[in-house]
C-alpha cells in the first residue's frame, strides 16, 4: 500500500497526458521501478477510480492501461463536444489538414512545428473524418505515424490527384489577403473572457475597443 | 565597460544604461566612443558565428550609447537631439526625465521577470490534450463544410509566410540597414573630392539619427586609418574633416 | 456536500474530455445546475485533489477550468509526451508582452517607448505566437494598431484573467534603487535628492540583470 502510495500521483500523472495505451513496461522504466509493483498499482488505482465513482475510468486494454471517461456520463460529453465551438476547430483542422495535405507524409511533430501548437486532437478529428491516414512510419524518427490525405480528401476537394493541388507558390499572400487571413485568425481566438455565446465577434477585431 | 557590454545581451539602450548605472556613474560626456566603436566593429565580423538575437540587440546597444554620444556632441539641432522630448531642457530636467523614463523601464522589467517565471512553472504543468476517445469524435460538428480547396492553400501558405516572416525578422536587424563601411566610402570619397568637408554638408538636413551617427562613426573611422584629419573649433561646433593627402587647411 | 458527491463525477468527466479551459456557466448549462454550485463544486474539486496528492490538479485560468497534471512530475511526463511548446521567451519578447498586458490596448510605440527600442519584430513574433493579437486601431494616433493579450496568453502564464496580474506597482523599483539611478545616471551634478532614506523594502531590483 505504501508502494501504491508513493505511485499513485506519477502514475496518474503519466495516464492523464497519454491518448493511447501505455504498457507497464514502458511506466515501469519511467517510474524506475519493477514492473509488477507497477502492475499492482494500476490495478489497484482502477479500483480505486470505481469504488469512489470517479468520473474517469482506468481500464487494462490491449497493449497497456487507458483512462477513459465513465460511460455513465457519456450524454453530457456528448453534449460538451456539441457545444464546441465551430470555427476554433475549424480554424486548428484547416490548418493541420493545409500542412498534411501540402507535406505529406508528414508526422505529428511536423505538423505541430508549422503549427506552433498541438494538434493531436486536431489530427485525430480528421482522421475520423475519413481525411486523413497513416501512411507509414518514419524510421528516422522512432517510427513516428506519418499521415497523409485520403480518397476522400481528395473527392471532398474535386481534385484527381494529388498533383492536382494548387501550387503553394500561387498563394503567397499579397497584404491585403494577409490582413484578412490575419483577422480571421484572430477572430477565432475568441474574445477574452467569455468563451461561449459567441453571438458575432467576426468584427470585434477592428475598432470595438480603440477607445481607452 | 568594455566586459559589461561584450558579455551581456541587452534588451536596448535603456537596460543597458540600467545596468552600467548598477555598476558605476555614467557620464554620457565620458563614455569612450573608440572602445564602443571597436566592440561594434569587432562584433560585426564575429556576427556569421554568433546568435543573431543577441548579437543585434549589442549593435543597437551600440548604436544608440553612440547616438548619445554624437548628441552630446554635436550641435543640439533637432535632427540630432536623442528624443524630441530632450529638446530645450535644462540638464537636470533632460536628467530627471530620464530618470524617469529608466525607472518605467526597469519597473516592466521587473514585470518582465515574473512573467518569465510565470511562464516557467507554467510549463511544468501539462494540460491534457488528448484526442477525444472514439465515441465521441463522430460527435463533433462538420467543422469543414464550407472549405474550398482555395481556403486550403490560402491557409498553407499563410501558415508558412508566418514562420518565414518570424524566422527572417530577428529582432531590430531590420530596422537598421546602414552599412558603416559603405558611409565610411563614401565619406572617403566626399573628403577626397573636395579636400575638406563640414560635417554638416554631409548628413542632408533632416536626415535619420542612425544616419548622423553613422556618418560621424565613418568619420572616426577614416581618423583611425588615418586618411582624414578632423577639426572642430568650438565645443558643439561644426567638424572640419580635411583629406591627409593634401593637408588641406583652407579657411 | 451531497451536492458536490453527485457533482464530482460528471465534473470530472467533462473536464477530463475538454481541451481548453471550461467556464463555469457552460458547465452548468449541461449539468443543468446553478452556476454556483457548479463554481462551488469545482474549487471543491480542486480542493480534494490537492488534498489527495493527485497526479493532476484542477486550476482556474483564463476565464475556465482545466486540468493539468502536477507539476513535480513534469520530468516524467516529459518522457513520456514530447511537449511541443518548449521554446522560452527572449527577454525583448517578455518585455514587449509586460508593456502589453499591463497597457492594452497598447500601440507599437507605446511599447517602444517604454522598452527604448523599436519592437515591431518582437511584437510579431508575439503574434506569431498567439500570444498578442490586433484589438483595434487608435485613431487619434494616425490608426495605430493597438495590440492586447488573447486567451492563450492567460493560460500560457496560468492566469485566471487580467486582474490575476499582479498589480504592476508591485514591480515599481524601491526608493534606495531611484536614488542610485538618480545619483549615478550622470555626474552633471550631485544627487538632487538624498533625504529619502527609506529602508530598503526589497533590493531584488539591484542585480537580478537576467543574463541570457
Amino acid at each position: 500500500m505504501s508502494e501504491y502510495g508513493s505511485l499513485r500521483g506519477p502514475l496518474e500523472a503519466l495516464l492523464f497526458v497519454s491518448d493511447e495505451p501505455v504498457s507497464v513496461m514502458r511506466l515501469a522504466r519511467i517510474l524506475e521501478m519493477p514492473e509488477t509493483d507497477v502492475a499492482q498499482a494500476l490495478a489497484e488505482l482502477a479500483r480505486e477510480y470505481a469504488a469512489d465513482e470517479r468520473g474517469f475510468q482506468l481500464r487494462e486494454v490491449a497493449g497497456g492501461w487507458r483512462l477513459y471517461t465513465h460511460p455513465a456520463y457519456h450524454e453530457m460529453v456528448e453534449q460538451l463536444v456539441l457545444s464546441w465551438d465551430t470555427r476554433r476547430l475549424s480554424q486548428a483542422a484547416l490548418e493541420a489538414l493545409a500542412v498534411i495535405a501540402y507535406h505529406q507524409p508528414a508526422s505529428r511533430q511536423g505538423v505541430n512545428a508549422v503549427r506552433g501548437v498541438n494538434s493531436e486532437a486536431v489530427i485525430a478529428s480528421l482522421i475520423e473524418k475519413g481525411l486523413v491516414r497513416e501512411v507509414g512510419r518514419d524510421k528516422d524518427a522512432g517510427n513516428a505515424i506519418l499521415y497523409g490525405t485520403t480518397r476522400t480528401f481528395l473527392e471532398k476537394f474535386g481534385l484527381k490527384d494529388l498533383d492536382d493541388l494548387p501550387p503553394l507558390q500561387d498563394f503567397a499572400p499579397d497584404a491585403d489577403t494577409e490582413r484578412a487571413i490575419r483577422e480571421r485568425l484572430s477572430a477565432m481566438e475568441g474574445p477574452l473572457f467569455d468563451d461561449e455565446d459567441d453571438g458575432d465577434d467576426d468584427d470585434r477585431t477592428e475598432d470595438d475597443d480603440s477607445g481607452r | 565597460m568594455a566586459y559589461t557590454v561584450k558579455t551581456q545581451g541587452f534588451e536596448g539602450p535603456f537596460d543597458l544604461l540600467l545596468s552600467l548605472v548598477a555598476r558605476q556613474k555614467v557620464d554620457v560626456q565620458e563614455l569612450s566612443i573608440a572602445e564602443i566603436a571597436d566592440q561594434y566593429l569587432e562584433y560585426i565580423e564575429k556576427l556569421q558565428e554568433l546568435d543573431l538575437e543577441v548579437a543585434s540587440d549589442f549593435l543597437l546597444v551600440a548604436a544608440t550609447l553612440l547616438e548619445l554620444k554624437a548628441a552630446s556632441l554635436l550641435p543640439r539641432e533637432p535632427a540630432y537631439a536623442i528624443d524630441a522630448e530632450y529638446e530645450d531642457l535644462s540638464p537636470e530636467e533632460a536628467r530627471e526625465l530620464l530618470v524617469a523614463r529608466l525607472l518605467e523601464y526597469k519597473k516592466f522589467k521587473n514585470a518582465a521577470a515574473e512573467l518569465a517565471q510565470r511562464f516557467e512553472s507554467e510549463s511544468r504543468m501539462h494540460p491534457r490534450s488528448a484526442g477525444l476517445e472514439e465515441p465521441f469524435l463522430a460527435l463533433m460538428p462538420d467543422y469543414l463544410a464550407d472549405i474550398t480547396l482555395h481556403e486550403l492553400a490560402v491557409i498553407c501558405a499563410d501558415l508558412l509566410h508566418r514562420r518565414e516572416v518570424f524566422l527572417l525578422q530577428a529582432e531590430h536587424v531590420a530596422a537598421a540597414p546602414i552599412s558603416l563601411e559603405a558611409h565610411v566610402d563614401m565619406v572617403g570619397r566626399a573628403v577626397e573630392h573636395s579636400k575638406q568637408t563640414m560635417f554638416s554638408e554631409l548628413v542632408p538636413a533632416g536626415a535619420a539619427v542612425e544616419e548622423v551617427v553613422v556618418t560621424f562613426l565613418a568619420i572616426l573611422e577614416l581618423y583611425k586609418r588615418g586618411v582624414v584629419t578632423i577639426e572642430q573649433d568650438t565645443l558643439f561646433g561644426d567638424i572640419r574633416i580635411a583629406s591627409v593627402k593634401t593637408k588641406g587647411r583652407a579657411r
